[in-house]
């Protein structure tokens, strides 16, 4: 299949979990809210899944960004292990950063099952926000050391 | 018959490998009587243009160290490849790029610049050293360093690889031991792409400390506290790689009082040594407020780094086709 | 015009490549000895905790790890403004003792010493440490050997490990020795003097009682009348670990003598295109191009700079041996570079005898190796001397540490200039009107094991190793004849 | 080995189709996935259907497939259907993976390229992702019979006695020394005003009673361990310095014991109790308990009234704490609620204007065997009031405090209207923000509220105090409001005021949240497994909630979960065993390095570490499946099944198969 070369479209992975956040893109489904077609979701049982490795595969598979996605803190399925998600995030953001990747291409959005609205309007932020950031560069290695903002969404 | 023929050869590397082979001290006689060495720069003499002479695959053991920093590295690369049965990637630089790869956080510019401005350095003309220059008498010319510092399993097919900085003597000795009795048909090789000379789990198997539950509410420096000689050195808040890294050398730093570095590369079946660390020091991080994690992260002064301490050059991300480009 | 190219066993292997130009007449105008490779510690140890210095600069070099795993352990401590406490500094050069007597052993009998134990005009084959084994008798290789393994024990004993040693952090050592230990270490020191003693009878045996190696040594093409540094004790002594830095001048006269940490006034490094390698020399006597004398600020850092620049040895049995050293190549300083192979004996004396006198101190063992930091980190310098030459690491931090500026000298490198004359000063000597004497691979190839340049340092191959092949090309740059002869 | 994979696009009628080329999706799945073991792909109006499920189990039977993938709605609603379309031709369940193009693409998306592009890219995610599943089956453990009910409000002896009804043994815990909760403590009920206690008393006689039902009152659950089936619990016996097997509970102890206590618990401090004491006439069990802080012999060691004068030497002052533990195959938690604290309110005056009461003093101030014997009358224990303001939603649908509906408030303070008005005559004002009366009867009762004359003002009140401004507000309370439906601030000078105070979760419910191993909201209310279809089992297997822990709500919602629980309980009970989802971490015994860093990553505390062996391993049972120790063992020894790292990794690469951003041609990776 061929295309005529268009605008950098941005490919986003979104990692959500099954109570919570998943709930909230079935329920923007439901409801028939429209947003950005760049994003494509995968399904964990937990954020407490995530394994960076997952963020480092979607990048080095050329996604230009990624989004986690779980329960409100306190609100995990699993007590507690949205916390764990949360640690990692704040420190995986840390080594992305000294890797030469934006913090902007990382970020962690709470949403209950209630909130599909905002699932879906927080998409639509992201995937414009990184089209404004443009393709990973990877020629650019970084090397700061400064600590990033922390992007964390409450939805 | 003839003897089969071992050649060992160094790319980008610090020599260290090659010294580490000698300390298998007089085991290196069984080497010389099981192989004929063809090829081996700092033991014996031998030109580049017999190995191009040999037959494709004439060479039996190929071990091959060093990472490739220039287009000279992987030309070699892919001569010894192809004269050689088995190539394996000898120590942490052909396996995973070693300290070398750190400089894969730098641009190739970045790197020329900063050696050539340091304090000491005069050069009124900011003079960047040329691959092909242009003296009275006529060009001459030195290798183009490459974009990105890559392993050798980036650049050739590898059969093997064994970890290391540099590949313990007893793990050489076994492996060149295996090798032999494979050839005489007294023993089973390894299936291909395996890692070879060391353990499958990791360092803390083999680290003689006491270990509890890990809860970190401060990570520290280990040169600004006193240690305790006894207990798992990450439980007292020192950034020790050892439950990431693949055991094999006998847990040798954290049993002198250091913490692991990482040299061996990730365990069994790990698709990126740096984020299981990020899981694991995330995962000991006793707090569940925002701000209280970012200060005891800013404990860890340097987490890429030290993540990725010998691993950069074979992180996943920067394995990346995209990342290859440089 | 024509053009002669030596390059390393392998063409495409860049560890140094040497370019002869010839005039019209045949004669030599120019030489180049390229360093084809780079690395980039300065810039990527930016960024990294200043206690992992000694972990990653250690990579520098597989060869002498040590060495640059004591330089950064200096400069760290240099950086958190720390005193090691007694017995850290003691374990420290205890360790670095032991490496040097291993480094030299290694250097004489595998790769220098064959020269003159088979003589330089022995066929390749010979010029190797089976041929020196044979020639000296068996129990020399066991013992080359069991001095390696020596050494590498008492490495790892204090180290941590054989190859990048790993316990030396700023303010000390993260670890101790017991006395069970010490007792080890001492037996060994002990037989390493023996060994030391044994070494110095050979070379006298075979060496000095040899009137044609005696010449070769005192002959011209390896003489250069250059400026000489070395590290000293405050009684002027040789020392590896710790001191300051002498410079003496072509006179062997003190001509500077400086802290570490004020190196950058004294030393500063030249820039070619044509190479990866800088080349330092004197800032304050300034470059001149490859050329000796006391107007040129080129230098050099071996055993014998360190003994030039000395005035003896801290040991007894070592001065003995330092003052039989002038005395029979007629007196301070001895420019001809042939002699760094009988000082580097010395100085494997002295190592062996340090090592002893270390290991029988009785506050070796106590358990006060580390002193906690308590300074803002900032800046440091660390010098020791490495076996190639003076080792100088310098960094910056920010006031966690964490380091953002990094200034290396190595040890090789102080020595590149030399060398470098001394190809040309050989080629010189020895191609006339076009014609290229046989000799004159053996005689580069000895100037270079002489240095013991540790390319591992500056390029990667090892102590002394630079087999060497010669093309010689007409103008058209078609080989006419291919010259080479190996080392081994 | 390579697989056989089938691929299906459902066309939702047009819910899918109307957006994704469907036709076009199959098309280039059968093409271009076939390099990726895809053997047929097809496109169906209805998948779900039965007709659509025989397609894909013919195709099973007749192309040998190895796995599926079924592209329709979300997994939360068909899964198990496509799964069991499998099972039913003898494909194991877990080989089908279904993937979302409707709720995840067709209904969210508008560009129909960008869809069916999006479409094609999840497929092949899917398809990546099946080609690692393995075939699971299902965990099977024996359940043990007997259940632990905690908490012997109405809920929890509701569901207490539904269990031991149906011939099976309970032990219900309750820490007060009497069962009964909050509705003993009530007057009447609403709407139908019967009588709390006469409706409530015979159940708890029946628990007492009841040979199936152990009842632990004055105890409290100490530790858990064990798993669905399987639970060991330890649980403290308090000492009630009573031996409860000489006690007749006749009563002359606390007739005799000369130390009075203000009873803040039963009584809300309305009025007093003994040293020894039951909380109230009715009280199941009927023994007394001594209370050793406030006991003269305690405080001074001399007395000992009680003692002398029980007739069956019943007193022993020498009772010790006691451990019990007690093997339960389930667990219901009902442990109820507490009152909104309206001191949190300062403008409210509750604590410093004698005269403002909590809803549940008032309910003590109304009941017969309460302080006053139902007389309502002021904090001077005699005078009735002549005009009575009622303050709905105190503490509720506020942002300050608690942000939900307490749910009962309303009825509650229309019940209180009723009573002031059929007790004194006084003036009823009902100040609310909106009346809300969504059960059975209730609107009813409202407007039986109205016909008899209760004064409505709507409008949140902003004050009340006693400073008066005008002669008529000397010596009343003035409650300052404004009237939303006139638009007017209004100040109302009433003799007395009762604050509909809301509920709350128990303080120390996160506590008890994590000693069961289950999980709170934000608001510490024990959150369900599924809100709609699954509203009393928790996402810890067996163990279910009941009443108002899992949330505010009136009585017969409590006693309908109460049974409800109780029903589940009792389906598991009759199962004799249960099987669970085989999605589940496991902890490989040789790579496991013994670091213990996934230790206490572990909520559930399925993962013990072997001391001998020095490596850590994961209990099945206990396992819920988050992966949360998958991702976090820095050795890779830990994998879970269903989501393991390859399945996931693999539907990374799937997903990204078609790559916008690299290139106008998509890259083929």
């Amino acid at each position: 299949m061929t295309e005529e070369p268009k605008p950098f479209e941005p490919v986003i992975i979104g990692f959500t979990c099954n109570w919570c956040s998943y709930r909230a893109a079935d329920m923007a489904g439901t409801a028939r809210m429209k947003y950005a077609p760049n994003i494509r979701l995968i399904r964990l049982m937990c954020s407490g899944r995530l394994d960076p490795t997952f963020v480092f595969k979607a990048f080095a598979g050329g996604a230009d960004a990624v989004l986690i996605s779980g329960c409100h803190p306190g609100d995990c399925h699993y007590v507690e292990q949205n916390y764990k998600a949360m640690r990692r995030f704040h420190l995986l953001k840390r080594v992305l950063v000294q890797m030469g990747i934006e913090p902007g291409r990382l970020k962690l959005l709470w949403a209950s099952a209630a909130e599909g609205a905002i699932f879906a309007a927080e998409i639509n932020k992201f995937t414009e926000e990184v089209r404004a950031l443009g393709p990973l560069n990877w020629a650019q290695p970084g090397e700061q050391v400064s600590t990033p903002i922390m992007e964390e969404v409450t939805a | 018959m003839s003897k089969p023929k071992f050649a060992m050869y160094w790319a980008a590397s610090c020599g260290g490998c090659e010294i580490a082979v000698l300390n298998i001290h007089e085991k290196i006689l069984d080497v010389d009587a099981a192989f004929e060495v063809v090829f081996w720069p700092v033991a014996m003499d031998a030109k580049y243009k017999d190995v191009e002479a040999m037959a494709d695959g004439e060479i039996t053991l190929c071990l091959f160290n060093g990472g490739m920093r220039n287009d000279e590295n992987e030309h070699i690369a892919h001569l010894l490849r192809k004269k050689s049965k088995i190539m394996v990637a000898f120590g942490s630089c052909a396996c995973e790029g070693c300290i070398p790869g750190l400089a894969n956080f730098s641009s190739i510019k970045e790197i020329v610049d900063t050696a050539f401005t340091t304090i000491t350095t005069d050069n009124p003309e900011n003079i960047r050293p040329q691959s092909s220059f242009a003296m009275p008498e006529g060009n001459i010319t030195i290798p183009t360093l490459n974009p990105v510092l890559k392993t050798l399993g980036q650049t050739v097919d590898v059969d093997y690889f064994m970890p290391g900085c540099p590949p313990e003597s007893h793990q050489i000795e076994a492996v060149v031991g295996l090798v032999i009795e494979a050839l005489n048909g007294k023993a089973e090789l390894p299936p291909k792409g395996a890692t070879i000379g060391a353990g499958t789990t990791t360092v803390c198997d083999d680290c003689p400390r006491k270990r509890n539950l890990k809860t970190i509410k401060e990570f520290g420096r280990i040169q600004l506290m006193k240690a305790d000689p006894e207990l798992c050195l990450l439980e007292q808040g020192i950034p020790c790689n050892g439950p990431a890294t693949r055991n094999g050398c006998n847990a040798r730093c954290p049993t002198a009082g250091a913490q692991c570095i990482g040299c061996y590369g990730p365990a069994e079946g790990v698709v990126d040594y740096g984020a299981r660390l990020i899981s694991a020091f995330a995962s000991v991080i006793d707090s569940n407020k925002p701000e209280e994690i970012d200060k005891i992260l800013d404990g860890l002064v340097d987490p890429a780094g030290q993540f990725y301490r010998f691993n950069l050059a074979g992180s996943l991300l920067r394995s990346s086709k995209y990342a290859q480009k440089g | 015009m024509q053009r002669i190219t030596i390059d390393p066993i392998t063409r495409l292997e860049g560890h140094g490549k040497i370019e002869i130009f010839l005039n019209e007449q045949g004669n030599v105008t120019n030489t180049y000895f390229q360093i084809p490779e780079l690395r980039g510690f300065e810039r990527f140890c930016v960024g990294r905790p200043v206690e992992e210095m000694p972990l990653l600069t250690n990579r520098i070099c597989g060869v002498c790890p040590e060495a640059h795993h004591m330089a950064a352990a200096k400069a760290a401590d240099a950086v958190y403004k720390v005193e090691v406490p007694h017995t850290g500094k003691m374990l420290r050069e205890l360790l670095y003792s032991a490496f040097y007597a291993t480094d030299h052993t290694t250097h004489f009998y595998a790769l220098g010493g064959p020269d003159f134990i088979m003589g330089p005009d022995a066929p390749v084959a010979e010029r190797n440490i089976l041929g020196v084994i044979h020639k000296v008798g068996l129990e020399i290789g066991g013992k080359v050997i069991q001095m390696r393994k020596y050494g590498h024990t008492v490495v790892e004993m204090i180290g941590g490990r054989k190859v990048h040693p790993c316990t030396s952090i700023p303010g000390g050592l993260t670890k101790g020795i017991t006395e069970e230990q010490r007792k080890e270490i001492e037996q060994m020191g002990r037989w390493a003097i023996e060994f030391a003693q044994f070494s110095l009878q050979a070379f006298n045996d075979i060496v000095l009682g040899n009137k044609t190696y005696v010449d070769l040594i005192l002959g011209d093409i390896y003489t250069h009348k250059t400026y000489y540094m070395g590290l000293v004790d405050e009684k002027n002594k040789v020392n590896f670990y710790d001191g300051k830095v002498r410079v003496v001048g072509p006179d062997g006269k003190e001509y500077v003598k400086y802290e570490p940490k004020d190196y950058a006034a004294n030393i500063a490094e030249h820039v070619e295109p044509w190479t990866y390698l800088k080349f330092p020399y004197l800032k304050n006597v300034g470059w001149k191009g490859f050329v000796d004398g006391p107007e040129s600020g080129v230098y050099m850092a071996t055993p014998l700079s360190r003994l030039n620049a000395s005035d003896g040895m801290a040991t007894p049995l070592a001065q003995v041996e330092y003052e039989k050293f002038y005395s029979t190549l007629g007196g301070k300083p001895v420019h001809q570079r042939l002699a760094i192979h009988w000082a580097r004996l010395i100085e494997l004396l002295y190592a062996a005898e340090r090592w002893v006198e270390l290991a029988t101190d009785p506050e070796i063992t106590s358990p006060n190796f580390h002193a906690i930091p308590t300074a803002v980190p900032s800046e440091g310098v660390g010098i020791v001397e490495a076996p190639r030459g003076t080792l100088t690491h310098h960094y910056w931090t920010d006031e966690r540490g964490v380091v953002t500026k990094v200034n290396l000298i190595v040890g090789t490198t102080n020595n590149y200039a030399p060398i470098t004359m001394s190809i040309k000063k050989a080629a010189e000597s020895l191609i006339k009107k076009g014609n290229v004497n046989e000799g004159l691979l053996n005689m580069v190839e000895m100037a270079f094991r002489a240095y013991d340049p540790c390319f591992g340092c500056a390029t990667h191959s090892l102590p002394g190793r630079m087999p060497l092949e010669i093309t010689i090309r007409d103008a058209q740059g078609n080989p006419i004849n291919t010259l080479s002869q190996f080392c081994d | 080995m390579s697989e056989r994979i089938g691929v299906y696009i459902c066309h939702c009628g047009t819910n899918i189709a109307g957006i994704v080329d469907v036709a076009d999706v199959s098309k280039w799945a059968g093409e271009k996935l076939a390099d990726k073991d895809v053997v047929v792909a097809r496109d169906y109006k209805f998948m779900c259907s039965s007709l659509g499920q025989e397609l894909i189990q013919k195709d099973i039977k007749e192309q040998k497939l190895t796995r599926v993938v079924v592209a329709a709605c979300s997994p939360h609603l068909h899964e198990k259907t496509f799964r069991n379309a499998c099972k039913g031709a003898d494909l194991n369940p877990y080989l089908c993976e279904l993937v979302s193009i409707r709720e995840q693409d067709s209904w969210v998306h508008t560009d129909k390229a960008a869809a069916t592009l999006k479409a094609k890219a999840i497929v092949s995610g899917g398809v990546a992702r099946v080609m690692h599943h393995e075939a699971l089956e299902p965990l099977r453990v024996p359940i043990h019979p007997a259940t632990l009910v905690v908490g012997g409000g109405i809920a929890g002896i509701q569901a207490a006695l539904e269990i031991a009804d149906a011939g099976f043994h309970v032990y219900l815990v309750e820490r007060e020394p009497s069962i009964g909760g909050h509705m003993a403590q009530f007057d009447k009920t609403f709407p139908t005003l019967d009588c709390s206690a006469c409706i409530l008393t015979p159940k708890m006689v029946d628990v007492g009673n009841h040979p199936n039902i152990t009842l632990l009152t004055w105890s409290e659950v100490m530790k858990v361990d064990g798993f669905v089936g399987n639970f060991a619990v330890t649980i403290k016996k308090k000492p009630r310095y009573i031996k409860i097997e000489d006690c007749t509970g006749c009563g002359i102890c606390w007739e005799k014991c000369p130390k009075k206590v203000v009873d803040n618990v039963f009584e809300a401090g309305m009025g007093n109790r003994k040293a020894v004491y039951v909380p109230f006439p009715q009280a199941v069990p009927k023994y007394p308990v001594i209370d050793d802080v406030n006991c003269t012999y305690y405080l001074k060691g001399t007395c000992k009234a009680c003692e002398k004068f029980c007739p069956t030497n019943a007193i022993d002052f020498n009772q010790k704490p006691e451990e019990i533990t007690v093997e339960v195959g389930n667990i219901i938690l009902a442990t109820g609620y507490d009152l909104f604290d309206a001191r949190r309110i300062p403008q409210y005056g509750y604590g410093k204007l004698a005269n403002v009461f909590t809803s549940l003093e008032f309910e003590r101030l109304c009941n017969a065997a309460g302080p006053t014997g139902g007389n309502i009358v002021m904090r001077d224990g005699k005078t009735p009031p002549k005009t009575v303001g009622i303050v709905h939603c105190v503490g509720s649908r506020d942002k300050n405090y608690n942000g939900y509906c307490s749910a009962i408030c309303c009825m509650q303070s229309l019940k209180f209207a009723h009573l002031v008005r059929e007790r004194t005559g006084a003036e009823v004002y009902n100040f609310y923000i909106d009346i809300r009366t969504p059960s059975k009867g209730y609107e009813e009762f409202y407007q039986r509220l109205l016909e008899e004359g209760t004064r409505f003002v709507r409008g949140k009140v902003a004050e009340i105090t006693s400073m008066a401004r005008i002669p008529e507000e000397e010596g009343k309370l003035i409650i300052q409001v404004e009237d939303t439906l006139i638009g007017k601030q209004r100040r109302i000078p009433v003799d007395m005021v009762v604050l509909s105070a809301g509920m709350q979760a128990r303080q120390d419910s996160k506590e008890v949240a994590k000693l069961f191993g289950i999980s709170c909201s934000a608001d510490n209310w024990y959150i369900e497994r599924h809100p709609k279809l699954d509203p009393v089992a928790t996402m810890t297997e067996g163990i279910y909630i009941a009443g108002c822990v899992q949330g505010p709500k009136d009585i017969p919602a409590s006693v309908s979960q109460g049974a409800a629980a109780a029903a589940r309980v009792l389906g598991k009970i009759q199962q004799k065993e249960i099987s669970l989802e085989p999605v589940r971490a496991s902890i490989n015994q040789e790579q496991c390095s013994g670091c213990r860093i996934c230790n206490n990553l572990c909520p559930f505390n399925a993962i013990l570490f072997h001391e001998d062996t020095m490596v850590s391993e994961v209990n099945l049972a206990l396992c819920q499946g988050c992966g949360t120790c998958v991702a976090g063992c820095p050795a890779g020894a830990i994998s879970g099944t269903g989501f393991s790292n390859e399945q996931i990794l693999s539907q990374i690469d799937g997903l990204l198969m078609l790559n916008l951003s690299r290139t106008a041609v998509p890259v083929e990776s």
